[in-house]
């Protein structure tokens, strides 16, 4: 079972990834981005990691993408790329190589090491009706609890500096998309 | 007095010093006298001095006169001193003596013209130097004098300079005479080195007592024969000596006859323990290129036409002789013959001037003849010098030469044969020259309507002043051998060997011995073969050039110094300049080519990189991704998996 | 060796007077040039002065550093203000001083005074402090900084190709004294393991107690040798030489000709053989070879130059060969001499460089073929030239002569067949001087020259002042050698003691089986 | 912050203890930002300068802060704060007073520009100080995770920053080349760290560094740590600018606003390199043997296409732009010291002469950018070579101030510059790279060639008679505050380094 | 038989490595900047999912964590990236990526 859902999964994640670099058509790819998004989703269901797998789905498909096709239409970028020409003589080579390399070598890495113990392991997962410390079961939520003690305790200054981020966030969108307050009268402009 | 010695030299350098300074002030003629008087008393000093050693024993005449340590390093040990012994004081007497009569004839010869102080200036530091030369208690003290009469004849020769010819002629002379002083400073070093000084009686000392290895001493004297080429105009390195007759006249006579040309004699003569001391063939060159630069010059000398450049060949060969002495070991005759020659040629030369002076500068004897009756004093000095130099007896010439020849006849016949050739040449170019000049025809008049200088062109006779050392020289030119006569039966043992006697305690070492061979038992001989030489020569020429008996073509290779001067010429103009231009663009294309390509290269590396920097983003990433895989590689592979 | 200066710091006022100098004129007004050249004249003057008077002080009979005032600057890199004076910087120091109002009075900036002079005494500042350093670390940033003020005199007051010559210079210099900079940290950090103990910058500590393994020593004395042999410059390492002379203001290429190549040789002599007694005497073989080839080299492609300042400056080539040669034959003459004959290039090429400058005004041009006769219509300037180019070919009587025949005299102890060929070199000085004399001072001078003005009054008292130097250091140089050869010869101890090989002297005792040990030179 | 339920919970959830004085720099910047976007956003504009002077004050008093805490930190020790996220150590003080000070420098300068430009406002300010914040986090941080994301926030606020002058187009380009690249440098970096965390257990450096050095050294394949480590190069490499990962840098440099890329040059850098030595020498010591070849390799990389590339350049940013990097070549000569001894009790003199080094620079910078956003007057279109011509004699003090950095950065003795690179090479020669020495030294001289083109624009060439480079141009006084300000300190430095080089020595220690 | 293997964590990892690469090559070869920037979102998820597969591999819940910001991060950047480029197209309509090529050099 596991296996199936594992194959089926990945084949979503990696269809999907290969459609986005292949669909000519930007929404397409952005569509194939979802199915991707929701298969990494199944995955972390499959990993037992029920809250990242709910978050997956509502920020990642849900806001990132629609927020990928809401710019696609406002711009109109939507003409469709023809990927059979490529004007730069060596990308193609060289993303061939990276690609190898990258694939290569990491999975290289991997599988050297698929054996070996990590150096140290963790306190190990809640799961849901599993087993936690002095032999009370968790609940269904063992997971969010978990990750919700992991984040306000050790993980709270990192939380709070995502905060700091989302400013920039804001402050960014403002310089870039305010209104100019002068025209140029020189300097070059586009 | 001889703690004073130091004023010989010190009294021609306050004229010089005071020339400077007041000379323009002074102008002409009073700057030429103040010179001339300085040098004069430089004379009595030396005389003085000379009286001085006289009256003390043989062995104690040398005296060191030091005024202060000019280059005390370590070992070395250089004095600014001066060494007062029968041979530097023979030479300070002719050389002041000498040198003041012909600074007196220069104040007539240089009335009038504009740079009249400088050239007392020059003439003065020229006395100062030269006497530094011989005075020098050491090699270096030599060296400075050595130097100083190089560059004041350097100087003089380029008196004129606004004319090519002399300026490049001094430049040559001064040249030239660096490589001889090239020689002369790796002897100095060489001693140096052995001996650890380079003090004249230390080194000579060395030599003596057999302390300077044979080889040391062989290298020493071979370097010191160089650089006396150089300085005295032997073969190889002569040809400077013809050119520098773009000197004023009495720079002529007084540097480039009497004084600074011998200075190469004087060293090998001072240093003659050295040259003993060496292996054989060191003597036996000098003896041989001596007795060829002489035969070469004498045979140079019959085809020249400027009355100056006979004298000047005349020089290198007299030269040659003097050389051929000392080669020979005969170190006296060397000495002998060089206050002798000092004499007559310092008086042609002189004369010379005299006469070029009446022509109107003109110097090609081709425009001359029959100059007596309107120059009669300077001819009939002229006259005595040419029987001197000839070697007719008993002129002071005849006594010299015949000391010579006798030398080195003991050294081996072939040198004698050669000198005896040389002599017959001498006569014969000399009477070339006073029958071209003095006698003959009278063909400055054709020459002077083509010129049209002058509207009535008329040769004259010079003014006292310039007249009074041309007589006082023919006196000393005519009875000059009285001061070293042969020991001859036929002449008092009192007056003979003199010079001999004087300069014994300097070169009693080194003076060959001569005394048991059938050469010096039959000398009476020897002079009867020399003066049957100097008339041979005489006549011949007398019937070539007076009476046109004999019809003779002066060949061209002659008139051209066989060629050597021109190849050695063009040797410099052609090859030598061009591997110099080699050189500089070996410098600016090669070295500094270099150094801008690497310039260069950096640039065009810079530039092909640059065109990595696309600007389209996607293969910056690419770029990225590549650094990624090699990252990769390098960590996964060789350091996790490998 | 080390006495506590007391009293008043001269060497530290050496260095700090033209900066103040040079701040002064680069605040006073702008509109008042004339104040602005006063101020620093007088700065420099001043400074002359303070050096005559040190020379004065000075204890001829010490061979040690004198003056020596010492300050912790950065002691967490152990780096002191260490500066000292001995017999070897003594009169370089006096050269600085004496040379640099010299050359301000002998020259015009024609425009900018201001900038001009403050780079000139902040350039004066510079060399003080390179030749009175006794830390590596102070040494390295004086010799470097020096660069700066020549960088802008070239480029800002210099010639038509300007930029390119200053740049030259600049780069040149610098790609020499990266491998200083890495060879002086590794000094300070292998002496910490090889006897010293710490790490310490000090010179005099660092070469009395660090003792190298010979591999290491030879790294490190090549490090410091490609700085300085950029900056003398040796063979093949010199074409910025007459770059940047040639373009230089006249009072640049007085300085730079006069002081700043001796960095060079003086480095040499401080830095590479007192600090790497061994790795210089190995390396012989390699810098006399060039030396030698810059003799001859250097006089050759000088004959052929057409720019006359172009051919000063290769002359200095060939000059500085010969102190190179004598330092590395290493032995007492010769490194006196070299001594002596960095005193007097510094007077007689400054005195030429100010010389062919001041044609360059009159006639602005330097090119060779265009200059003729001017010994006619200006026979003092010509002989004026003529005594300072007697000087530089090497005349005894004259300075020049005292330091090469010291050299070749030395060297010849220890390495006879390099001077062999050096002293060949001799002839040559003597045909391209003599030649460029006599076309540019002979023969007729044509239209243009005519009118050549004779020297002036402020250039005659300029002149007359080198021609006293050249002259007296000529005739009586003992007063020189006294105060150099005990420093010499403390320095050969030290060689000695360090390499355990004898300093050459000669043969003075003579025996008849003595020539052929002394063939090995 | 949040609330707790009790109800199936084991023990008591409590937060970590946190050290409020400890992080009052960083609260202060933020503070500062969130009220220039709030208090700024709801006002009218205000006068010329306050924005600058309110982002400038409060980075002065950050850094002054951080001044006060060094005292704490040499007196009571390092220790970590919230809950070991953060560092608090003297390293971490000395990035965040350097990032503080380029703040500073770079606010003052970039007032006059941005009214000049008419690009005044709040936002631009804000971000300046939340990317500070997020520097000093990178310098800071304890964590992995921490320091991705304090780099997450000074990337992002550089992406926009680079971008804000819309009306010129290589704004908008450099923007966008910075995103994308640095969106995935960004990837890399995470996959390191999840590698890393994958073969560790933990992101948190302490425990990292516990984990690895509790275990006892047995043969193993490390092949997944050292993958980790790989992309983490990656990720940094890139934000340092080191080669291959340089490519970025020129054209960002050159399309941002010139304060802007003052700002990315000085905090930048200086996080950058901070947050390197965190990951590779603080937390990572145990694989220096694998990890100093490939920083050797990139700083021989960086130092030779760095000042090869910078000297055919005729842009002074993008001169500027190639110079960095062959600065960052000379830093990781530092590092590559530091490598050597990495996690030992005496880490040797690597550390201390980087941040010597980053300081020195980051002053150097932006005065040296300050001089070219004057110089390249309004629209900051004239960065070309020309546009320098003849400043030396329109405005000497001006053009002898851009002298004094360009020859610090040259490395000329007596000034900060020198001192900076004599630290290095010093650095690297007491671990006895030599060859690594002389060839920064070589480049460096390389280098100098491209100072040199610009001092000769600067001085040595006559200003155009027409056009724009005709008129002088002006000098405001915040920015010839700021300028003023940094030739001092590069002087001051260069002269009498004694005392920063004493406060770098005591940045060994680090928090774990 | 074979529906009893249970997929390792290793078995993500690799999928993971594939999905991160193949997003690395699409930032290579795709021109249009949305899908360029989409492709970086690509390798951020498998980072995401490599971070889940090591948390339950060493029994950490840090690597969830991890992920949680890596959501918010990535959701930071979108809204920067997306603000940069339309910032962009609305003053050049179509602009590809390769059209962004002012500076270079």
């Amino acid at each position: 079972m596991d296996l199936v859902v594992f194959v089926v999964a990945s084949g979503m994640v990696l269809a999907g990834a290969l459609g986005v670099v292949v669909y000519r058509h930007p929404v397409h790819a952005a569509l194939s981005l979802v199915l991707t998004l929701f298969g990494v989703a199944v995955h972390f269901v499959s990993l037992e990691a029920h809250f990242l797998a709910a978050v997956q789905v509502i920020v990642y498909a849900g806001a990132i993408v629609v927020l990928f096709l809401f710019v696609i239409m406002l711009l109109g970028v939507d003409t469709a790329e023809d990927l059979r020409v490529e004007r730069l003589p060596i990308q193609r080579p060289l993303a061939a190589v990276m690609g190898a390399g990258i694939v290569g070598l990491l999975v290289a890495a991997i599988i050297s090491t698929r054996d070996t113990a990590p150096l140290a392991m963790g306190t190990g997962l809640d799961v849901p009706g599993g087993p936690i410390a002095e032999g009370t079961t968790a609940g269904h939520d063992a997971n969010i609890r978990q990750l919700a003690d992991n984040l306000f305790s050790d993980n709270v200054f990192v939380f709070e500096l995502t905060s700091v981020l989302l400013i920039v966030a804001v402050a960014g969108t403002v310089i870039l998309t305010r209104r100019e307050r002068r025209g140029s009268q020189d300097g070059t402009t586009s | 007095m001889i703690d004073v010695v130091w004023l010989i030299p010190a009294l021609p350098l306050l004229g010089f010093v005071l020339i400077l300074l007041f000379g323009r002030r002074l102008g002409d003629p009073k700057a030429g006298y103040l010179a001339t008087a300085m040098v004069g008393a430089s004379f009595v000093v030396a005389a003085g001095v000379y009286f001085d050693l006289l009256s003390e024993p043989a062995e104690e005449r040398s005296h060191v006169v030091t005024l202060f340590s000019w280059l005390p390093v370590g070992d070395l040990k250089v004095d600014m001193a001066f060494l007062a012994d029968p041979l530097s004081i023979t030479m300070c007497l002719f050389v002041t003596g000498i040198g003041a009569l012909i600074h007196l004839y220069a104040v007539g010869y240089m009335h009038g013209d504009p740079k009249f102080s400088k050239f007392f200036l020059y003439l003065n530091l020229f006395a100062f130097s030269m006497l530094m030369l011989v005075l020098g208690e050491n090699l270096l003290v030599t060296f400075l004098g050595w130097e100083g009469v190089g560059t004041c004849s350097y100087f003089l020769i380029a008196f004129w300079h606004a004319r090519a010819s002399a300026a490049t002629a001094g430049k040559k002379a001064f040249v030239t005479n660096r490589v001889g002083d090239f020689g002369f400073m790796l002897a100095m070093f060489l001693a140096f080195q052995a001996v650890g000084s380079i003090s004249y009686s230390v080194v000579n000392h060395a030599a003596e007592e057999g302390s300077l290895a044979r080889s040391t001493a062989t290298a020493i004297a071979a370097l010191l024969f160089l650089g006396a080429t150089g300085k005295s105009a032997q073969l190889p390195l002569y040809f400077w000596l013809p050119d520098a007759m773009e000197g004023p006249t009495p720079v002529s006579a007084l540097i480039h006859a009497a004084t600074m040309v011998t200075a190469g004699v004087f060293l090998m003569v001072r240093m003659n323990p050295v040259l003993t001391q060496s292996y054989d063939w060191v003597p036996t060159t000098i003896a041989w290129i001596g007795v060829i630069t002489a035969l070469f010059a004498a045979t140079v000398a019959i085809a020249q036409n400027d009355i100056k450049k006979v004298l000047a060949y005349s020089t290198v060969s007299q030269l040659g002789y003097m050389f051929l002495a000392v080669g020979s070991g005969a170190y006296v005759a060397a000495i002998f013959h060089m206050i002798t020659h000092a004499f007559f040629k310092a008086l042609l030369f002189l004369g010379s001037g005299s006469v070029i002076h009446g022509m109107h500068d003109q110097q090609d004897m081709r425009y001359m003849g029959m100059l007596r009756k309107l120059m009669p004093v300077t001819a009939a000095t002229f006259i005595v010098g040419w029987l001197a130099i000839a070697g007719v007896f008993p002129l002071s010439g005849f006594w010299s030469k015949d000391e010579i020849l006798m030398f080195s006849a003991a050294k081996s016949p072939a040198l004698y044969v050669v000198g005896l050739v040389v002599a017959l040449l001498t006569a014969f170019y000399m009477t070339r020259q006073v029958i071209l000049v003095f006698f003959g025809k009278a063909r400055w008049e054709d020459q002077a309507e083509e010129h049209g200088a002058h509207g009535d062109f008329k040769p004259h006779e010079s003014p006292w002043i310039m007249l009074t050392p041309l007589v006082v020289l023919a006196g000393l030119a005519a009875v000059g051998g009285i001061i070293q006569l042969p020991d001859v039966s036929w002449l008092p043992e009192s007056i003979t060997q003199k010079l001999e006697h004087w300069l014994e305690p300097v070169i009693e070492f080194g003076e060959a011995d001569v005394g048991g061979t059938w050469w010096s038992q039959n000398k009476t001989i020897l002079m009867l073969l020399a003066s049957a030489a100097a008339v041979g020569g005489i006549i011949v020429a007398w019937l070539v050039y007076e009476k046109d008996r004999i019809k003779i073509n002066e060949p061209t290779i002659l008139a051209n110094a066989w060629y050597y001067d021109k190849a050695v010429s063009d040797f410099m103009g052609g090859p030598g300049r061009e591997s110099f231009d080699g050189a500089a663009w070996f410098d600016a294309h090669v070295v500094d080519g270099a150094v801008n390509g690497v310039g260069r290269g950096v640039r065009e590396v810079a530039t092909g990189m640059r065109r990595s920097q696309t600007g389209y983003v996607r293969n910056y990433a690419g770029i990225i991704g590549i650094g990624v895989v090699l990252l990769l590689v390098w960590f996964v592979l060789i350091r996790g998996i490998l | 060796m080390h006495e506590p200066a007391a009293g008043f710091p001269i060497l530290t006022a050496l260095i700090l007077v033209p900066v103040f100098g040079a701040l002064a004129t680069a605040v006073a007004s702008k509109r008042r040039p004339e104040i602005v050249k006063l101020i620093g004249l007088l700065a420099s003057v001043f400074t002359g002065a303070l050096s005559i008077w040190m020379l004065v002080q000075f204890k001829t009979d010490e061979a040690g550093f004198q003056f020596v005032s010492r300050h912790t600057w950065i002691e967490e890199w152990g780096i002191s203000w260490h500066v000292g004076v001995d017999g070897i910087s003594l009169l370089l120091v006096v050269l600085t001083g004496v040379l640099f109002p010299l050359a301000i009075l002998g020259t015009d900036a024609h425009h900018d005074d201001k900038p001009y002079l403050a780079w000139l005494l902040l350039l004066e500042a510079g060399v003080m402090g390179s030749f009175l350093s006794l830390d590596l670390f102070l040494f390295f940033i004086f010799f470097e900084i020096v660069l700066v003020p020549m960088y802008f005199l070239i480029g800002g007051w210099g010639y038509d190709n300007r930029r390119y010559a200053a740049l030259k210079f600049f780069l040149f210099t610098m790609f020499g004294s990266a491998f200083m900079l890495v060879a002086i940290v590794s000094t300070a950090f292998l002496a910490r393991d090889h006897g010293v103990g710490r790490v310490t910058f000090d010179l005099v500590e660092l070469a009395e107690h660090a003792s190298f393994p010979a591999t290491t020593g030879r790294w490190l004395f090549f490090g410091f040798a490609i700085a300085f042999a950029v900056k003398v410059p040796i063979f093949p390492l010199h074409t910025w030489l007459p770059d940047a002379h040639t373009q230089a203001p006249t009072a640049g290429s007085v300085i730079l000709a006069g002081v700043m190549l001796k960095l060079g040789t003086y480095g040499l002599l401080r830095f590479g053989l007192y600090l790497f007694p061994e790795a210089a005497r190995w390396s012989r073989p390699l810098f006399l070879t060039l030396a030698v080839i810059g003799i001859t080299y250097g006089a050759i492609v000088a004959t052929m130059q057409k720019d006359l300042k172009r051919l000063v400056a290769y002359s200095s080539i060939a000059h500085l060969g010969f102190i190179v040669l004598g330092i590395f034959a290493v032995t007492n003459q010769a490194i006196t001499g070299s001594v002596l004959q960095m005193v007097n290039h510094g007077l007689s090429t400054g005195a030429l460089f100010l010389l062919v400058g001041w044609i360059y005004e009159r006639r602005h041009t330097r090119d060779i073929a265009q200059l003729n006769g001017i010994q006619s219509v200006a026979p003092m300037f010509a002989a004026g030239f003529m005594v300072v180019m007697l000087s530089s070919i090497g005349v005894p009587g004259l300075n020049g002569f005292v330091g090469e025949y010291l050299i070749l005299i030395g060297s010849f102890l220890s390495a006879r067949w390099w001077v062999v060929v050096a002293a060949a070199g001799v002839i040559l000085a003597a045909l391209y001087l003599l030649w460029a004399y006599q076309r540019v001072f002979h023969g007729e001078p044509d239209e243009d020259n005519k009118s050549f003005p004779e020297i002036t009054f402020r250039e005659g008292a300029v002149l007359l002042a080198f021609i006293a130097m050249i002259v007296f250091s000529g005739v009586y140089p003992k007063p020189l050698i006294d105060r150099v050869e005990p420093s010499v010869d403390l320095l050969l101890a030290h060689v000695e003691a360090r390499t355990g090989e004898p300093v050459a002297t000669p043969d003075v005792v003579a025996d008849g089986e003595r020539d052929h040990e002394e063939e090995g030179g | 912050m949040t609330l707790h339920l009790p109800q199936q919970a084991v023990e008591p959830f409590s937060g970590p203890d946190v050290n409020w004085f400890a992080l009052s720099p960083m609260i202060i910047l933020v503070s500062a930002a969130l009220f220039l976007l709030v208090v700024g956003a709801l006002t009218p504009r205000w006068p010329k300068g306050l924005y600058a002077f309110v982002a400038a004050g409060a980075a002065g008093a950050a850094g002054a802060l951080s001044m006060a805490l060094w005292d704490d930190v040499t007196d009571k020790g390092t220790s970590t704060l919230v809950g070991g996220a953060l560092a608090f150590d003297t390293f971490a003080l000395f990035v965040t007073i350097t990032i503080c000070i380029g703040v500073v420098l770079v606010s003052l300068t970039a007032d006059d520009y941005l009214v000049r430009e008419g690009l005044d406002g709040p936002e631009v300010y804000a971000l300046f100080l939340v990317a500070a914040t997020g520097g000093i986090v990178m310098g800071a941080a304890n964590d992995l995770i921490v320091l991705f994301v304090g780099l997450e926030t000074l990337s992002l606020a550089f992406y926009v920053l680079a971008a804000s002058y819309r009306r010129k187009a290589g704004s908008s380009e450099s923007g966008m080349k910075y995103f994308v690249l640095g969106g995935f440098s960004s990837a890399f970096f995470l996959y390191g760290i999840a590698l890393v965390y994958g073969a560790v257990g933990s992101t948190n450096i302490s425990t990292m560094v516990t984990t690895v050095s509790s275990t006892i050294p047995v043969e193993r394949n490390d092949a997944l740590v050292l993958a980790g480590v790989a992309l983490l190069l990656v990720g940094l490499g890139f934000k340092i600018a080191a080669v291959p990962f340089h490519v970025w840098t020129p054209d960002v440099y050159q399309g941002a606003p010139t304060p802007v890329t003052a700002f990315m040059a000085s905090v930048g850098k200086v996080a950058a390199f901070a947050a390197l030595l965190r990951v590779f020498v603080v937390a990572l010591p145990f694989y220096r043997d694998d990890w100093r070849p490939a920083i050797w390799a990139l700083a021989v990389l960086s130092l030779v296409v760095g000042s090869f590339l910078a000297v055919v350049q005729t842009d002074v940013k993008r001169m500027l732009a190639y110079s960095s990097i062959s600065h960052a070549g000379f830093v990781l000569v530092g590092v590559e010291a530091a490598a050597h001894r990495a996690g030992e009790e005496d880490s040797g003199l690597g550390v201390p002469s980087v941040l010597v080094y980053l300081l020195a620079y980051a002053v150097l910078v932006a005065g040296t950018f300050a001089v070219v956003a004057l110089v390249a007057r309004r629209g900051d279109g004239d960065t070309s070579l020309d546009s320098f011509r003849g400043l030396g004699a329109q405005r000497p003090l001006l053009a002898l101030a851009l002298t004094v950095f360009l020859v610090a950065q040259a490395g000329v003795p007596f000034t900060s510059g020198f001192i900076a690179k004599f630290g290095v090479i010093r650095a690297g020669v007491d671990e006895h790279s030599y060859a690594l020495a002389i060839i920064a030294m070589v480049s460096s001289v390389v280098a100098a060639f491209l100072y040199l083109r610009i001092m000769v624009s600067a001085w040595m060439s006559d200003p155009p008679t027409e056009g724009q480079g005709a008129t002088a141009v002006k000098i405001p006084l915040a920015t010839g505050f700021a300028i003023t300000a940094a030739v001092l300190f590069t002087l001051a430095v260069g002269i009498f380094p004694e005392w920063l080089l004493e406060a770098a020595e005591t940045t060994t220690s680090f928090a774990r | 038989m074979i529906a009893e293997i249970t997929p390792t964590p290793t078995w993500y990892l690799i999928l993971a490595a594939f999905v991160f690469g193949i997003g690395a090559v699409g930032v290579l070869v795709r021109r249009n900047p949305l899908v360029i920037f989409m492709c970086i979102e690509l390798m951020l998820n498998a980072v995401n999912l490599s971070f889940v597969a090591l948390s339950v591999r060493i029994g950490d819940i840090g690597g969830q964590t991890a992920v949680f910001f890596v959501l918010v991060v990535a959701a930071a950047e979108v809204v920067v990236g997306l603000g940069i480029i339309v910032s962009i197209l609305r003053r050049r309509p179509g602009a590809t990526a390769d059209d962004l090529a002012e500076l270079k050099g």
